[in-house]
């Protein structure tokens, strides 16, 4: 049979070492997985405007039969496009618009930030955390609350400071609010932006910090504590594999540890034996199912009741939460 | 005394060709030790690009020059220099953000600049009587401070040979005759001096020997003394000179009155205008004589409207004040303007000549007719101003820019004149203009002054004003002087009144034995 | 340490890539050009700095590279406005475009290597006071370098009878021409300067502030540099207080949040544009001080006749 | 040993010659370039030049891809021609998106015929509003138009992202930063059924021939080129420097917003944060490529919008990064800006004679 061809559509340059640069290694892993039965063409750069409806257009004319669109910005687009090109299959990942041969992906971050939420509480020695974050979407938000909860769970005198840069990538800015942090206090840096710049500068300054989206250890080999990966080559792969087989449905994956779309890369040797031991219990107990990272009782930053007791959250809270939870300072864009 | 059997500076067989001129053709003459030696010519006869070639700015086509007996082909203005060669610019070269003596220390060599260059400046203005402060910016002294920059630029560096090109243009009487006696003074010395000058009578009292170019070609060598003003000018062009026009109207009512006009200079390095007042009636040319610098551009601008006044009475045109309005207004109530700047300020370089005829020439001519422009119409004007003012060009579609400066304010003064003006206002209408061209320049300011129209000459050419104006007065420092019938002034006591020396405070009759 | 120098430390380390730009630029512009390709420049620097450091090992080298990369396409616009006299807008503009697709074609394979960052300075007993230690003598090389440009800038231009000649030239072209001096070349090798020190600039980027490339990394510092100059009205001492000020504003405002006051984040991020354009305003209102200081043929194309 | 001569004047047909052949130098450095990067020469231009022509999609796509970069030039040829730099139209753009979008925001259930024309005037007094700022402050305040137009392109953006992420928020949108999608009659017709060619296309061509007209024919035209070629003579002719400043700024901010409003309620249906993405400053390339002249500005803005189209194709089909976009579009302007020279210079061989020394 003809080879099956594979497009992507990536918001940033691929060599950004975070968000984009991690989708090349799932189409990386989707050429090495299946050879020559596959082409994978991408374009990278596309900003989520008005060009990007053009370029998975273009991707679909040019023979793709699975369109990779990997960012939350390409969602309308992608519905356009989907709705002219019957027969390709879109997967878009972040969104929430599905459609016969469209499906969504995603990966529940934040049981990672749950994780590295209680590694910091544990090891923090000034119970300053420093969050570097982008922009106050559901998803930041939702990073900056599973951390603070399980930070707090484990550390009553915690306290985070966020610093919103309004960017996903200036490592210039990034190394600037990681400074500005580590000044104020913070002994363990959190981002949830794109590049290393903030691993660097934790490595420089000799204090601990959390990589993002991918495993960035050569930028901080002494202050990475572990990084939350976005691992996308086992949905990319069994993805194709389904288009191969004839056996491709629009579905809507939320994947987490327990589907291998969330990774934390290896510890570091500088987490002593119990918080390791903390933090390996809780992901197996999160991927087991058997622990929720948003589970009550908890309160919003007003003060108002979310969560009663024992009440775990709703997927649909958590896809578009936009507040914060009680105990986490600074506000955000109504 | 070096030996005086060979000349200084000698040039043979000199040219240089510009696109389209050839600027100078063969010029072989000599100035010999401690001569004043006058280069006389027509505008563009090509004094300026022989004495750039002599100063290093420019390398000659063809040709060598002699310095003191040796070889001399200085690559560069410093190599000029450090051959004892110094140069007064027709433009000035001067830096008007930088202190005097940064600018004289930028036109000397390094060693010569170092020390102590301030109380050098002082010590040796004082010895010529040629007053500096060296920490004052260029930008704020007058014309006259400026030259004398140049001058003790010059001077500091002990020069064999001092070239000085039109240095007078924009001096005082006065002014002039103190730069002779520091001339006279020099040449004592042993220096030579180059003097390029377009006022013969200067040249008369001053130099001792002439080379007279035409078209870039040496056409006499004379010693000026011997000659008249009128022969030396006859040499220059080749042909006998027309006489002035006769000035016999009997002036009418006023048609444009200027009153308590009052105004700062938006250039920090301006002049203020200070309640100037005048009137200029139907059928008589008013001039207005002073050294450059001296609140001209000032005045011109609030006349045109560039800068407007708060009062509309202090500018009040055939019983309307306009004092409040812009150009447009006033040409509607029937002013025209002739700018001193002609490329750049009168016309649009890289426009056509018949775009340039919409510069101005909109409202009067009705070249636009709800704002969009009339093409044709504006073509067919400019196709007439260069008929009638004889404008020697290709074709109206060529652009200001490629007209010689002459036929180009012969383009310029035509169009105005040719928009029957009831008032016109000209600056410096021959600057830079042969005078053949000149002179029918004054024919059509007569002509339309005839017509009835009230006109106003700004200019510094002393001669120019006195040969068409009927009426004179003295701009210095702003203020206007009370204007006078013609007959009535003397030389001396405009010498005066262009020094600043009012005739509000000095009588006439006493300042003319002043 | 004390919170405040701690600041004012953060405050240095994002104050001096702006200085360092708008250093080189001020001299261009004194000798009356205007280039605003500074983006372009310290992209192209910062990439060559770090390319040259990981394939060398030595930030010697890197800065050498840094500072060599930056002029030579300061060489590209000077070649175009200088012999061919073309628009320097236009070209500026196009040096910029240029400069970040060149930077990012060049960078492919440097994206995601790492080296260590350029060593701080330690003087035994010195850096080691309280507060003037930290504050003044425990920094990295570029930065001394880029305060000691101030000083020697503004040493050059109103000391030296080459900065002179290149004050003169920004003043008036054609005076400068007439008594000999040679405008096109104190204008190429101004531009030069202007290059090198935009790359410079770059490279304490990707050497010190990050340290690490990735595209686009100087995220728009090029055009604050432009903005610093002309606020700077043309002074060494005021483009270091003006580099210091918009240092200032941007990291102030990371730490207002850090601080947690109460204003969305895009707001304060407004800050440091607004208080440009604020200090912009305040600064050219005078008019007459402007043209004072500003060089009369900035932007002018010059052409000598034979 | 060449040199070069100033022309007694521009020459007319170097005018029209010089834009070819810049390309064609383009073309062939560019083909050098892929050479060096081991790619087909041949192969690589015909992707990067040929293939953005080659059907319906991708001509309508170089139809969207232009409007905006048209009408931005146009708008930005005026003020360059008159010396009035505007570099922000970039935020202009940003601004006039972000007013026409709230009027299709505060209307999304209300359609009707006039809600298109009444978000056009929003989004050109935004953009008006926005240029409003360099123009008062310069004639006020005598700040320099180029960087304060360019600092408030930041803080539009900034502004626009605030907005979008939090009031204009899609209520139903799970709280992610973009707006509601625009209903039908907020949105621009389509020319071309199945494609995203719509009227703005047309009112970008209507828009450059107007331009042109006004430019060539009018006064307001005349004043702008009077003002750039010599101000003094502007100011003799009765033309108000700050009158033409304001001028420019009105008519280059107008444009930007309307090609911001036009695409937010075409090419993308909505406001997003990532709706500015650059055409406020390609288009100033785009304006000196097509030699500040409307109708030059077209064929220009067709042109940079191949290298765009090209470079995804390339990307798409040859493996190449982006960056080559960027490179092409430098060097592009770096060959039309060189060989300019040549409309108001000769090229002339020196004279032996002549000493070697150039002054
Ligand atoms: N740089 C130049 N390029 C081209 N032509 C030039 C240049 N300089 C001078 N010319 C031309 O050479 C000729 C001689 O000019 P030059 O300036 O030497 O005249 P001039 O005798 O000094 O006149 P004026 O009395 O007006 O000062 C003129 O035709 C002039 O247009
Ligand atoms: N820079 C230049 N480049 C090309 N041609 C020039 C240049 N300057 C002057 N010319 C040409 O040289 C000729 C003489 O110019 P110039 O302005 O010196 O005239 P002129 O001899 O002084 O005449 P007029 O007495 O009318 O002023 C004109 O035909 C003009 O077009
Ligand atoms: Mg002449
Ligand atoms: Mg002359």
């Amino acid at each position: 049979a003809d080879k099956v061809k594979v497009g992507f559509i990536f918001v940033g340059p691929i060599g950004d070492h975070g968000w984009s640069y991690e989708h090349n290694q799932g189409r990386l892993a989707i050429e090495k997985e299946f050879g020559d039965k596959v082409e994978t063409t991408y374009v990278e750069n596309v900003s989520e405007g008005p060009d990007a409806e053009r370029v998975i257009q273009r991707l679909a004319q040019g023979g793709s039969d699975i369109i990779f669109t990997t960012s939350f910005g390409f969602m309308n687009p992608t519905i356009k496009v989907a709705k002219r090109f019957p027969k390709v299959k879109f997967e878009h990942a972040t969104g929430f618009k599905r459609d016969a041969n469209v499906s969504t992906y995603s990966s529940r971050f934040y049981e990672g930030r749950h994780v590295i939420g209680l590694i910091a509480g544990k090891m923090t020695k000034t119970n300053t955390i420093g969050y570097i974050a982008s922009f106050p979407i559901p998803e930041v938000v939702r990073g900056i609350n599973a951390a603070y909860l399980a930070a707090k769970s484990v550390n009553p005198d915690i306290k985070f400071k966020v610093v919103w840069v309004s960017t996903w990538f200036d490592p210039g800015k990034e190394a600037d609010a990681a400074k500005a942090l580590i000044d104020q206090g913070a002994d363990i840096l959190m981002q949830h932006t794109d590049s290393p710049a903030a691993m660097k500068i934790a490595e420089e300054a000799g204090i601990f910090a959390f990589g993002q989206a991918s495993d960035m250890h050569r930028f901080g080999p002494n202050a990475q504590l572990t990084s939350i990966v976005d691992a996308w080559s086992p949905y990319y792969i069994s993805r194709v594999k389904a288009v191969m087989d004839g056996t491709w449905e629009s579905t809507d994956t939320w994947g987490g540890f327990d589907s291998g779309m969330v990774l934390l890369s290896d510890y570091s040797d500088k987490i002593p034996a119990d918080v390791r031991e903390m933090a390996e219990k809780a992901h197996d107990a999160i991927k087991a199912g058997t622990l929720h990272p948003f589970t009550g009782p908890i309160n919003k930053q007003d003060g108002s009741v979310w969560l009663k007791a024992g009440e775990t959250a709703p997927d649909g809270d958590l896809l578009g939460m936009n507040f914060y939870v009680e105990g986490v300072e600074g506000s955000l864009p109504k | 005394m070096e030996n005086n059997a060979v000349a200084l500076l000698e040039l043979r067989g000199i040219s240089k060709r510009f696109p389209g001129v050839l600027a100078n053709d063969a010029v072989t003459f000599s100035v010999g030790h401690g001569e004043i030696h006058a280069l006389l010519g027509e505008n563009g006869a090509g004094k300026s690009t022989l004495v750039k070639m002599i100063y290093g700015v420019m390398r000659p086509d063809e040709g060598d020059m002699m310095l003191g007996g040796a070889h001399y082909a200085p690559a560069r203005p410093s190599e000029a220099r450090s051959h004892g060669v110094g140069m007064v610019f027709q433009h000035f070269s001067l830096f008007e953000a930088l202190t005097v003596a940064e600018n004289v220390a930028l036109g000397m060599e390094r060693e010569a600049a170092s020390g102590d260059l301030n109380q050098k400046i002082i010590d040796i203005s004082k010895a010529y009587g040629l007053p500096l402060d060296p920490t004052r910016y260029v930008g704020a002294l007058s014309v006259g401070e400026r030259q004398r920059v140049e001058i003790v630029r010059c001077l500091l560096q002990n020069p064999r040979l001092l070239i000085m090109d039109e240095p007078t243009s924009v001096l005082t009487p006065q002014e002039t005759e103190l730069l002779f006696d520091t001339l006279r003074a020099l040449a004592r010395e042993g220096c030579s001096i180059l003097y390029i000058s377009h006022k013969l009578e200067e040249i008369r009292a001053l130099c001792e020997s002439a080379t007279v170019l035409r078209g870039g070609r040496v056409v006499a060598t004379c010693d000026p003394r011997n000659e008249t003003a009128k022969s030396l000018a006859e040499m220059m062009i080749g042909s006998e000179l027309a006489a002035p026009p006769a000035r016999d109207t009997v002036p009418g009512e006023v048609r444009l009155a200027v009153n308590g006009l009052t105004r700062a200079s938006d250039d920090p390095f301006g002049v203020d205008l200070k309640d100037i007042g005048f009137e200029v009636r139907a059928g008589e040319i008013l001039g207005i004589a002073g050294v450059a610098g001296n609140g001209q551009e000032e005045l011109m601008a609030a006349l045109i409207g560039e800068s407007r006044s708060e009062q509309a009475a202090t500018i009040v045109v055939d019983g309307t004040p306009v004092g409040c309005d812009g150009p447009t207004v006033r040409r509607a109530q029937g002013m025209c303007f002739v700018p001193e700047e002609r490329l750049g300020h009168g016309a649009v370089p890289d426009m056509s000549l018949w775009e340039n005829t919409l510069v101005s020439a909109r409202t009067r001519m009705g070249l636009s007719i709800n704002g969009f422009l009339k093409n044709g119409s504006a073509q067919a004007f400019a196709t007439q101003v260069v008929a009638a003012f004889k404008v020697k060009t290709s074709g109206i579609e060529h652009s200001a820019a490629s007209l010689s400066g002459g036929n180009l304010q012969k383009f310029i003064v035509g169009r105005e004149v040719l928009q029957a003006p009831g008032v016109l206002i000209a600056a410096q209408p021959t600057w830079g203009v042969d005078a053949g061209a000149a002179a029918d320049i004054h024919q059509a300011l007569h002509d339309l002054m005839k017509k009835g129209t009230a006109i106003l000459v700004i200019s510094q050419d002393l001669d120019e004003l006195m040969a068409i104006s009927t009426r004179f007065a003295v701009i210095a420092n702003g203020r206007l002087s009370t204007p006078r019938p013609v007959g009535e002034v003397s030389i001396e006591e405009i010498g005066l009144l262009m020094g600043g020396v009012h005739s509000d405070a000095v009588p006439a009759s006493e300042a003319a034995h002043a | 340490m004390d919170l405040t120098i701690l600041i004012l430390q953060g405050i240095i380390v994002a104050a001096t890539p702006l200085l360092f730009a708008a250093i080189g630029e001020l001299v261009v512009e004194k000798s009356g050009v205007l280039n605003l390709g500074v983006e372009g420049m310290m992209i192209v620097g910062a990439i060559a700095g770090f390319a040259m450091t990981i394939e060398s090992g030595s930030h010697l080298l890197g800065l050498v590279a840094a500072a060599t990369a930056g002029a030579a396409t300061a060489a590209i616009f000077a070649v175009l406005t200088q012999f061919l006299m073309s628009n320097q807008v236009a070209t500026g503009l196009a040096l910029t475009i240029f400069g970040l697709g060149v930077s990012a074609l060049w960078g492919q394979g440097y994206s995601g290597q790492s080296t260590a960052p350029l060593a701080r300075l330690h003087i035994p007993v010195i850096s080691d006071l309280p507060i003037v230690g930290p504050l003044l003598f425990s920094h990295d090389i570029l930065v001394y370098l880029s305060v000691a440009l101030v000083v020697g800038v503004a040493w050059f231009l109103n000391r030296t009878r080459a900065g002179l000649i290149l004050r003169a030239v920004g003043e008036s072209h054609s005076s400068a021409h007439a008594i000999g001096y040679p405008v096109v070349k104190v204008r190429f090798l101004a531009l030069l300067f202007g290059g090198a020190c935009a790359g410079l600039g770059g490279a304490y980027l990707s050497l010190v502030q990050t340290p690490l490339w990735v595209e686009d990394m100087t995220a728009g510092r090029g055009w604050i540099a432009l903005a610093i100059v002309v606020f700077a009205t043309w002074k060494p001492g005021r483009a270091f207080a003006g580099a210091y000020l918009f240092g200032g504003v941007t990291v102030l405002q990371l730490h207002a949040q850090g601080f947690g006051v109460g204003i969305d984040a895009q707001y304060l991020s407004m800050l440091p544009y607004v208080t440009t354009v604020v200090v912009l305003v305040i600064i050219s209102r005078d008019k007459a001080r402007v043209s004072l200081n500003a060089p009369a043929c900035l932007g002018k194309p010059f052409y000598a006749s034979s | 040993m060449l040199r070069l001569e100033l022309r007694k004047e521009p020459s007319r047909a170097m005018r029209y010659a010089t834009p070819v052949l810049a390309v064609l130098l383009t073309i062939l450095a560019g083909g050098i370039m892929f050479a060096l990067m081991g790619k087909d020469p041949v192969e690589a231009l015909h992707v990067f030049f040929i293939s953005p022509l080659s059907d319906l999609f991708s001509i309508t796509e170089l139809m969207v891809k232009a409007s905006p970069l048209i009408l931005i030039a146009v708008g930005l040829s005026f003020g360059f021609r008159a010396g009035v730099w505007n570099i922000g139209a970039e935020g202009q753009f940003t601004v006039g998106a972000l007013t026409g979008g709230v009027v299709a925001l505060i209307f999304y259930n209300v359609p009707g015929i006039w809600l298109l024309p009444m978000m056009t005037i929003a989004g050109v007094l935004g953009g008006m509003a926005w240029a409003a700022i360099p123009a008062f402050l310069r004639t006020r305040y005598n700040a320099n138009e180029i960087l304060v137009s360019l600092m408030l392109t930041y803080v539009a953006i900034l502004l626009l992202s605030v907005l979008v992420h939090g009031p204009l928020r899609d209520p139903e949108g799970l709280n992610f930063p973009e707006s509601r999608m625009f209903h039908d009659s907020a949105t621009l017709p389509i020319l071309i059924a199945g494609t995203r060619a719509n009227i703005g296309f047309v009112v970008a061509i209507l828009v450059a021939i107007t331009a042109w007209i006004v430019m060539a024919r009018h006064v307001i035209g005349f004043q702008v080129r009077v003002m750039g070629e010599a101000p003094l003579a502007a100011r003799f002719s009765g033309f108000l420097e700050s009158r033409i400043v304001w001028l420019c700024l009105m008519i280059s901010g107008g444009l930007a917003g309307m090609a911001g409003l036009f695409e937010a309620a075409g090419s993308v249906g909505q406001l997003v944060p990532m709706l500015p993405v650059g055409y406020g400053f390609t288009a100033i390339i785009v304006a000196f490529l097509g030699r500040l002249n409307p109708i030059g500005i077209v064929a220009a803005g067709l042109v940079m919008a191949v290298t765009y189209i090209g470079g995804e194709a390339a990307q798409i089909e040859l493996g190449l990064p982006s960056a080559v976009t960027g490179v092409f579009q430098g060097m592009l302007l770096f060959f039309l800006l060189g060989i300019d020279v040549l409309v108001h210079y000769q090229i002339k061989s020196r004279r032996p004679s002549a000493v070697a020394a150039k002054s």
